[in-house]
Order: C-alpha cells, then structure tokens, then sequence
C-alpha cells in the first residue's frame, strides 16, 4: 500500500529468507519448531559442549554466572523462588531468575555454544535445555522434551511467578504498568539535611586496585589524577 | 598538603623559561596537511582511554568497557572512547553484504539492503546511550574509585538514520494488532530485544547507520543499529539484521535473566527500559586531586530518558546547601546536557553532590529515597545522587552519605 | 545507463545467499572489549579521508585539506576529518608547557597554565568552521569535481573553553579605549588576526581547549585555540598563546595580503571576516553516481555567519522551482544546520541546488547576484548557489547555470 | 580589581616575558624596536636565507607566489596598483597587495625564513625589508631603512591607498562599515527563472584529475562514486 511512497526501496523476503533468521521463540511458544530431545541425549551434549564453561552441573562461575542451583522442590509449586528473598543468599543462578521456559530454548538455540552459536541441532536444543531443566529438578531423568509437552514444564518453572510489570519503567503504554515513579525527590535549596555522614567508601587496600589512577586522568587540567602507587599524603 | 601546587609560580630569574625560551615549534616548520588522512589525539592524551573495571567479568567479549568521563568536556562523547557492552564479541561487517529484514505483523515481508536504507529520508539527532547496569556496582556500597567506574557506561552522539516507522510503513505493519517490535542482531549473540510499538510510532526509534557524522563504529553496531532514545542501551541492537512486528513481549535472555530488577521481597520487576533522570559531576571527581585552593569550575552531566532536562543543582556540603548550575546549550530531549557551576574551595573538606530534575518534574533521588523502594539488591537503573568528598589534602573519594 | 543498478534483486535462487548462509559473524565468537582502548572507523570506511586538492599549493605545510562532506551525516565533523589549513604545518605540543598571555590595554600583563585556564567557568557550544577561501577555485569556473573540493573546507563541533571575556577581565581590560584584540599562535607562523571587541564582550569568542568531547586535535591548534563563531577560521588563531588589546587594528600578514577580497575596479575590501548564509546538497553531489530511478532523500549543509538558519529550499530543476526542505534539530547560533528532502528521481537530467536564508533575513545568493556586486576575481568569501547535475547514466557533476 | 573572582588562577607576567612575546608590529609602527638596514646588507640576506625559495628577485611561483613584481612608479604617486584592475593581469604578487609596510616588517620577523621563523636580527629585518622595497623600487639602492624613516616609506608604497572597510563582513562595530549585506536575494518558489542553462562543467579530460573518485566515496549509500579510471558511460 504504502510501497508506491518510495519506490526502487526494498524487496519482498522469500519464505526460505524469513524461516533462515525469523528464529525467536516466544513465552507462548510462537515461534518454537516442531521436535524434542531426551535428557540422556542432553546429557551427551552438555558434557561435550557445554560444560568446560558451565560446569559438569551448571555450577561453575569460571566463565559466567551458575546456570543451574538454588532452586528447591517448594519453590517447583510455588513458582517464586525463595532464595530471592534471601539477602544472604551468595548469587542468583538462571534458573533461580528465568520465568519463562521459552527463553532458555530460544537463547541456547540462538546464542550457544558460546564460540559457536547456531551450530546446535534442534534436537541438541531440545534435549540440552532438558537436561538443565533436569538439573534443576524441574523435569524427571527420563524425560524427553517436546514441542508437545513443554507448556507442562512451563507450569513447574521455579520462578515463573517471579515477574512483575507493574512498575513505572517501561517505556511506553502497552503494559498495565503504574505511572507515578518510585521517588519524589523536592528541590530543596536550604538546609535540607542535617549534617551528612560518610556511610560508605573505599578502604585503603583498594587505593590501587584499579590501576594508578594518575595515568587515568588528563595531564593538565584543573585536577589531575591521583598518584595511588603512593600512600595517601597526611 | 599542597605540596602539590600548581606549577605556575611567579618567577624569580626574570620569567617562565617555557615563555623565555622560544620552543621547537615556535622557530620551526611542522608537518604537512593530510599526514593523517584520517587523525587521531595528540599524544599527550594517552591517558584517555575506555578500561574494563577489574574483576568485573570473566571474559573480555562478554563485558563492558567504560569511557573516561573525568576527561571529557561538553555532550558529545568522542566515537573512540564510547563506552562498550558486547554480549559475543563485536565485528567489522561488510556493509555491502549487511541486510536487513522486516517480518511478523506487517503486510509483506521485506528485505533491504545498505544502499536502499540509506535512500530513506533520514534523521539526524543527539541521544545518550547508557546501560541499564551503570553504577550497578554502588548500588549496596562504594566499590569502585573513579567516575570512570561509576559512570561511564554512558556516552551522547548525533545519531542518523531512517525513523523505524518509516520502514515498518514500507512493509505495510499492522498498527492495531502490533504492539511489540522485536529487534535481533546479526553478531553471535543475535541479541533480541522487545521494543514498545508506542515508542515507535512516536518517531523516535531509529535504524541509524551514522554515529557522529560518521558511520558507527565497528564496536558500537556497524553497520546498523537501532537507536531507542531513553531506553538502556542493551536495546539498542547492534549489527541489526531483523525486526519482527508481534501481539506480545519477546522475554528474551536480556529481558527474562539480566535487566532486570530485583525489589524487596523477592519479585523481578520485567521490561524496565526506561533510564530515568540521573546526573553526576564530572570534575571535581573520584581519583583526582585539587591542586590547590581557590577557584574551581565544576562541571557534569545530566540525563533523562524521559525528555529534557530542566534544572540541575549542586551541593558542596553532601546536600545540605544547593545552588542551581548553569546548562549549557543545547539541551536536548534524552540527551546529556552538561552543567557548569563556580566553586571557591577553601581547602576544607567538602562533600560535592548534583542533583538534576526532568520536563516531567521527576527529580533525581537520593540513595535513601532509592533503597527504601528498591532495596540494596537491585543491579539496574542505579540513578542516585552521587558523592565525592573533596579531603583536606586535595583528593577526591568516592563515598556515600547517610 | 542502469546497468550498476543496486544490488538487491529479487533471488531467483530462493534468497539471498547473504541471508540463506550465515556470516562468521552470526555463527561465532568476535573480539573482545577494549582491544581498542581508543577506537577507529570500520576497515570499510577508508575511502572517507580528508585529501589535498592536486596543484592548489605548492607545499603540504602552507596548505589545507578537504573533509569528505559527500560521506558525512549530521552536523558534528568527526575530529580525525576536521579540514586542515596550516601556514607552516601543524604541531604536537606538549601542554604542560604551554603558557597562554594577555597583554596591552589591561591593568595587569597576565600569564596562565592550561592548568588554571581549565578551572576556569568553561562554556560548550556548536559551531562551525569555515575557511575563508572555502569555494574559492568556483568564483570563476567550475574547477573541481566533488563537494569535498568545493566546500570542504567546513567543519563543525562542540567546542569547550572560557569566553575570552572572562580572561579579559580578570586582568583588567580598558574596554572604553580597547576595541581591537590581537590573538596570537605559539607556532612557526605565530598566526596574528584582529578580532572585533565587540564581538568579545558578547561572550562568544572562546579559548577553546575541548573539541567534540575531548581535547582540540594537534592539527586544529591543541592545547588552545580562538573560537570566532561566524568567523573565517584563519581568526581562530591555532596553538594560541597570547592575546593583546589594542585601540587599532593590526593588518597582519593574513589581513593584509591575504583573506581580502578584491573587488572590480581593483580595491580590496579588508578586514572582510564574515562567512555569510550559504548552503551546500552533499548528496547527491559531484562525483558520484545513481544506481537506479526511484526515491531519494536529498540532504546538505546550512550555515551563516550570522546566526541561525531559518530556512533551506531545494530545487531541482536548476532554481525554477523550489520546495522547503526538512532542518533537523537542534537549529543553533553560527552551527551547521542539517537538511533533508524527499526526491523521486525518474531518470532525466535533474540540477540540484539549495538556498539557505538566515535568522537576519538573509538569502544566499545565485552566482549572477555575487558577481553583479563582487566581480569573479576574489577568492573568498564564495557563498552562492551552488549546482549539481543529474545526467541520465546517474553521473552527478558539478556545473554553474546561467 | 577583578582579580579576587577567579582566587589562585593567573599571574602576573614579567617585563621579560611580556618583551619576548609581544613582537607585533601595528600600521601606526607601535611595538616596531629601533634600529636599521640598509639594502646591500638586506641582499646578502636576502641571497643567503631567502632567495631559494623566493626567487633571486622575488618572482619565483615555486615554494609560495612571488613576491615582487606587478608595481609601477605611477602606483607609487597614485597609491593604488593599476594591474589590479586589470583582469587579464597574471597573479597578484605581495607587493601589489599589501598596503601597510608594518606587515611585512612584522611578518618577516614572526615567520622567516620559513623553516627557521624568529631567527632574524632586527637589523637584518629591516634589511631585508630594506631589500624587497629596494626590488620594488620604492626605495632607492643605498636606503638605510630605520625606525625613524619607515613612515616615510609607507607614504610610498603602492597599493596604501587600495583597501576599504566600507562592506558589511566586519562582525563588530568597530569600522564604519556598511550594515547592508551585497546580494539580497528572494525567497521565489514558483517559476523563479527562466529555463537554466549549463554555462560551466570540468572539461572531460579533467575527469580524473583528483584521483579516482570511486575511491573518495563511502562504498555503500544511495549513491556510490563514479569510477573515473573508465570513460563516462553514455
Ligand atoms: C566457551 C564458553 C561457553 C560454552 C562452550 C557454552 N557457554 Fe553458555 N554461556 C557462556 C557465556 C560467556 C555466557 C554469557 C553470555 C552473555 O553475557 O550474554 C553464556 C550464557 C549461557 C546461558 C544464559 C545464562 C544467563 O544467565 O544469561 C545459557 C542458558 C547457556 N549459556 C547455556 C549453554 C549451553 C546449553 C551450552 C552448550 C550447548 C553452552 N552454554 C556452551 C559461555 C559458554
Ligand atoms: C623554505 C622556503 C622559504 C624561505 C627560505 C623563505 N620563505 Fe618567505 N615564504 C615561504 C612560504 C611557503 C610563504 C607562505 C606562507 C604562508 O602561506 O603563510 C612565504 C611567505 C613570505 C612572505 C609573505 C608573502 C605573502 O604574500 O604572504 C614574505 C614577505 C616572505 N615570505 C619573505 C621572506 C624573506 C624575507 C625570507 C628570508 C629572510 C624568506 N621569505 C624566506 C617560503 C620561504
Ligand atoms: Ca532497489
Ligand atoms: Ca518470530
Ligand atoms: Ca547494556
Ligand atoms: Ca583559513
Ligand atoms: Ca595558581
Ligand atoms: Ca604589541
Ligand atoms: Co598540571
Ligand atoms: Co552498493
């Protein structure tokens, strides 16, 4: 219709063009092909190609943050993680975070192996992202994922009650969110606060911790940068 | 303490020898026009360089490396010292051979190439770009020592390129139906992120292929990137290969696990884009050292995803006192403005803090007013109110208030 | 004449192979962050290079080169294009060592550090610069083929620095008697031109250190040099290093001999330092080629050294016709001003022009306007209309018209 | 007096300082230091430190354009150069130009020889001023050119009386300039001109003369450079 208001721009997409990248996967799992994928054969696939990063149980924090752990059999009904409410908790894996099932399909498919992405089969994708979910206890050790039944495994995602979009933060009007922000800060110009404390600040064996700071800075100006290879002048 | 003093003393043998004696390039000739076709900073200026924070990440290709914000002067962030965020590393992309494709809600699906994008009627405007992370790491306590660290995933550029909805009307998109665009990237990461269609009809969101009267740079999305004026910058996808028009959100990796916010209680609040206003002094600033008393100029910016910024002040006594700063012009919508206010310091210890509000009368918080909403555990969209203590001594810390 | 036409057929092959095989870049790991801790253009962008005009001088260190404007967008001039003009070649020098003086009708003889300098009440604002001899070889004949030759010595950026007012009086200026400023460059040319007081106590003239977010580039005058917005930029005195008040002015070498502008009959009009409303398309422009009918954006460059532009037209059928063009924003004071406009091209010759009017009321003018008045004999100061033709085969070329 | 604004920015400069540095020479010979040259000493400078690039008798074109040459004795009583009016007159030369003898006083000592600026003596600068007047005939072969007589000599030179400040491209008020602008032309829309004429394009064999402009091109864009290497196609 509107193809006449700049002509010679653009071309149609072939099918074969749009079913080579249009690859994303949805929450309602628009989108996810047609397969599945056991958790032994996940299994296979993890050890050969993912886990030298992960870990052999998706703990490791070598490479990145754990994938797999903190997730428990009460948070498995509840759908809210537990943990999350811990502030003592040491880190949030992705499986504590990840609400929705589709998003580990869609991103290991598109993005993983890290240094080969989209080398996976559709099986591979399938029976990797059973065996993580198999980690985490969300499905059995003989199960295999499909496009069939991966709505269940949605239903026993850990955090998948997690999210909320009522917040002030999107910005535009397509969810239900709120429109006051979180703070109403005044511009207050007078004896706003009582004398201010010093709360929080570098100790002195960090002084160096990110580098010499005098070389991070311009050699004129009206300040220049700290010489902290040297203690602090008195 | 000022043993450090400037080195500009009244000269006893009759003068500055700097003045004196005439140097080399005031009795020579110099180098010729073109010796760079393309030129670069003086030499001088090595110590500006963009700097991963140690310890941050475990890899160098998915990390983030911050531009030197304690250095930089007016709104323009100079393109080899933006900041850098890259989930699988970043490429150098053969423009001629770079496509790009609509697909999803519209009436056909189409592809395009370099050329015919650049054909559209254009626009160009200044935005800033800030990840949803900046100063994560001073959300709990100090962690890092310089403006650098706390700030400087943030950069402002004059972006151009063809508004989206021009090339989603080109492909006949559904407007009553379509809600959500899907933006994908063509590196590794295939980085996919769900774009408000309000945003888009609105003009605003731009297939920019310039940055800074040039192309993007090869680390900032050449040869395509999408331009989402206030929104973090993990929505900005780089090396843009296909947009897909939807019914409903995407709850990609980079908006189901990460940018995210973590609230009291346990909740993940999704789909926060939006940066909200925020400001920070860039000198006087962490790391520095004031030379001596007496007269100072200090200088930041600020920022709102959410439209102009209105007013910025400054506090020299850790927000008790505030005066309004001067804004320098332009000030632009979802762009820096950068401010500038006289300071004499007397050589006692002061506590400098700015504080900016929006068009919207939104008025940037303070870590108080943030954390008893937000808690401590959040990563994301960290917009206090910053605080460097100024010592006796001349140097500058970064700290926090109670 | 469409046989290069562009290059996104329709596949017969079912698609694409750019899209049906995916790059490296989709299907691996790239380069991680701060490989470049200052980075550069894409390896695909070295054709944009700023060049010297075959035969205009005869040395590369009293001579200028040009900056691609038919591969720009926007406004702000990627510093590493910035034009060059040098009277004896440019310098890296070292800025801890350079010394800035102010002397003649003030109280006090002053000298200050780049130090001090910096911690002065800076400014930041957009503005271009323009040669006064930019256009020159046209005043007669065609006599170059690209837009870079003809007007590419033109840049614009964010310069950061003090108004030279605010020097002035803190070393006493005698502003009843002192009504000309002599500035003064550190280098071999020691670079001395008249500034007008009166255009100093508006506060715009500025000691600039900062250029596009970081420091002024060596072949632009790094450490300092004068900002004249408006102005020639031979008056925006490079490696500045000293500024002297005076009740006449100083007919230096570059207001004596050069940058005057004769005019019929043999006088020279002197002291002519005013760059006037004019505008330029940049694409399509000389030298380049339409690969096929259909839609274009037209785009260009407005500018006057008298304010801001108020308005741009397009014609394209050599100044019969025109239509209003779109002015991106922002629209500021002695800056480029970008311009766009639709355009469909349906293969027959077609001149492109534009014409620029100024807040002041002021329309660029047609060469025969110029002319009537000035003669072809000058060389500077050339604002008027200038042309391009649309052949059939798409080659665009530079012409006058009569 | 403004001084306590800015506390602790600038000093005051030394006399030595200020003497090193301020080297101007004015129209009215403010700033010019006694002294003198005569025109024999000014050849053996001139023929030493400048002719290899200027020409033995400042007419070669090769480093920059000449400087002498183009004035005659009639310009010297008139005060105004006559070939400048004349369009068929090849080049301008310096001494055509320039009005004031204050500027090539203040050049030559500030700039040359150009490979070794500032490093004249006064008295070879008046020298070798002394010399080019000398090569222009504006003052005679045994002149001794000095602080006390220059005044003199300017009352000579050829083009004093060539230049106006009655235009309107001085940005200040400082002239009594003009106030309106040349040209003033209208903002027209319709049917503005008659049907255009091309009345000037580049020769064809000029096509190539700035390198190949294919190369001066970005390689994607809506339009691409012309590969000038190659004939135009028709
Ligand atoms: C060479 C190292 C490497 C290999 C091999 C690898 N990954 Fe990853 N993986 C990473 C890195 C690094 C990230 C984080 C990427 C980012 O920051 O966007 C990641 C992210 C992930 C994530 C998202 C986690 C999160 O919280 O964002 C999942 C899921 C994942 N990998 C699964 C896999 C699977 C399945 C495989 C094997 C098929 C695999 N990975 C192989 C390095 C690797
Ligand atoms: C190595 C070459 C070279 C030498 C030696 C040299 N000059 Fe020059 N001269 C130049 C160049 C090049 C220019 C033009 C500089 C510019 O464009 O600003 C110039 C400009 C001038 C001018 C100004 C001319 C004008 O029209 O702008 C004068 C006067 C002059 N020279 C005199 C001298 C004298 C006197 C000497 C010797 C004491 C000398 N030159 C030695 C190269 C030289
Ligand atoms: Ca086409
Ligand atoms: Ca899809
Ligand atoms: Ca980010
Ligand atoms: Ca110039
Ligand atoms: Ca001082
Ligand atoms: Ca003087
Ligand atoms: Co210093
Ligand atoms: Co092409």
């Amino acid at each position: 219709a509107q193809g006449n208001k700049y002509p010679g721009v653009g071309r149609d997409a072939t099918p074969k063009e749009v079913a080579k990248w249009d690859i994303d996967v949805r929450p309602d799992f628009k989108g996810l092909p047609a397969g599945s994928g056991s958790v032994a054969k996940g299994q296979e696939v993890w050890e050969s190609k993912c886990a030298h990063c992960h870990g052999v149980f998706g703990e490791s924090g070598e490479v990145f943050s754990p994938l797999i752990g903190g997730t428990t059999a009460e948070d498995i009904k509840t759908g809210r993680v537990a943990n999350l409410n811990r502030s003592d908790y040491p880190g949030r894996t992705t499986l504590m975070k990840v609400a929705t099932v589709s998003t580990l399909w869609d991103y290991i498919n598109r993005a993983m192996p890290w240094t080969n992405p989209k080398s996976l089969t559709t099986e591979e994708v399938y029976s990797v992202t059973a065996f993580m979910l198999n980690l985490a206890n969300i499905v059995p050790d003989n199960y295999v994922l499909s496009d069939k039944n991966i709505a269940e495994v949605q239903a026993r995602m850990p955090n998948r009650n997690g999210m909320t979009t009522a917040h002030a933060m999107w910005p535009g009007n397509e969810f239900a969110g709120v429109k006051k922000p979180d703070t109403a800060n005044k511009v207050c110009m007078k004896d706003c606060t009582p004398e201010p404390k010093l709360a929080s600040f570098l100790p002195d064996f960090a002084r160096n911790a990110h580098g010499n700071l005098l070389e991070q800075n311009r050699m004129v100006g009206a300040q220049h940068g700290v010489d902290t290879t040297k203690p602090e002048p008195k | 303490p000022m043993a450090m003093a400037q080195g500009n003393p009244v000269p006893t043998e009759g003068g500055d020898p700097n003045i004196l004696n005439l140097p080399e390039h005031t009795t020579g000739l110099g180098q010729g026009v073109a010796v760079e076709g393309y030129g670069k900073p003086s030499k001088f200026e090595a110590n500006l360089q963009r700097r991963q924070s140690p310890g941050l990440t475990q890899t160098t290709q998915a990390s983030v490396s911050f531009a030197p914000l304690q250095s930089l002067f007016g709104i323009v962030t100079p393109s080899g010292l933006h900041f850098e965020r890259h989930h699988q590393g970043w490429w150098d992309i053969d423009p001629s051979k770079h496509r790009f494709m609509i697909n999803g809600m519209v009436k056909k699906n189409m592809v395009f190439t370099m050329d015919e994008i650049m054909r559209l009627p254009s626009v160009s405007r200044f935005h800033f770009i800030e990840c949803g992370a900046n100063t994560a790491v001073d959300w709990g306590n100090v962690a890092v020592p310089t403006v650098q660290y706390t700030h400087g995933m943030l950069s402002c550029s004059e972006f151009t390129g063809v508004p989206l909805i021009t090339l989603l009307e080109l492909a006949g998109v559904d407007l009553k139906n379509g809600k959500f665009v899907l933006a994908e990237g063509g590196d590794g990461s295939s980085m996919t992120r769900t774009i408000p269609m309000s945003l888009i009809t609105s003009g605003e969101v731009i297939v920019a292929y310039g940055q800074n009267g040039e192309m993007l740079r090869p680390e900032n999305g050449y040869p395509l990137r999408l331009v989402v004026p206030g929104v973090q910058g993990v929505s900005w996808v780089k090396y843009l290969r296909r947009v897909e028009v939807g019914d409903k959100p995407y709850a990609s990796k980079d908006e189901a696990i990460h940018y995210m916010d973590l609230q009291p209680g346990g909740l993940h609040r999704q789909y926060t884009n939006l940066q909200e206003v925020k400001s920070v002094v860039t000198t006087p600033s962490g790391g520095q050292v004031l030379l001596d008393k007496g007269f100072y100029n200090i200088t930041g910016l600020a920022w709102s995803g959410k439209g102009k910024i209105k007013r910025v002040d400054v506090s020299t006594d850790g927000g008790r006192n505030w005066r309004q700063a001067r804004l320098e012009t332009p000030v632009l919508s979802k762009a820096l403005s950068r401010f500038n206010i006289d300071w004499v310091w007397d050589g006692k210890p002061a506590i400098i803090q700015s504080r900016a509000q929006d068009e919207t009368g939104h008025v940037q918080p303070t870590y108080q007013q943030l954390r008893s909403v937000r808690g401590t555990r959040s990563i994301y969209h960290n917009n206090a109110i910053q605080s460097w203590l100024v010592q006796e001594n001349g140097e500058v810390k970064n700290v926090q208030v109670s």
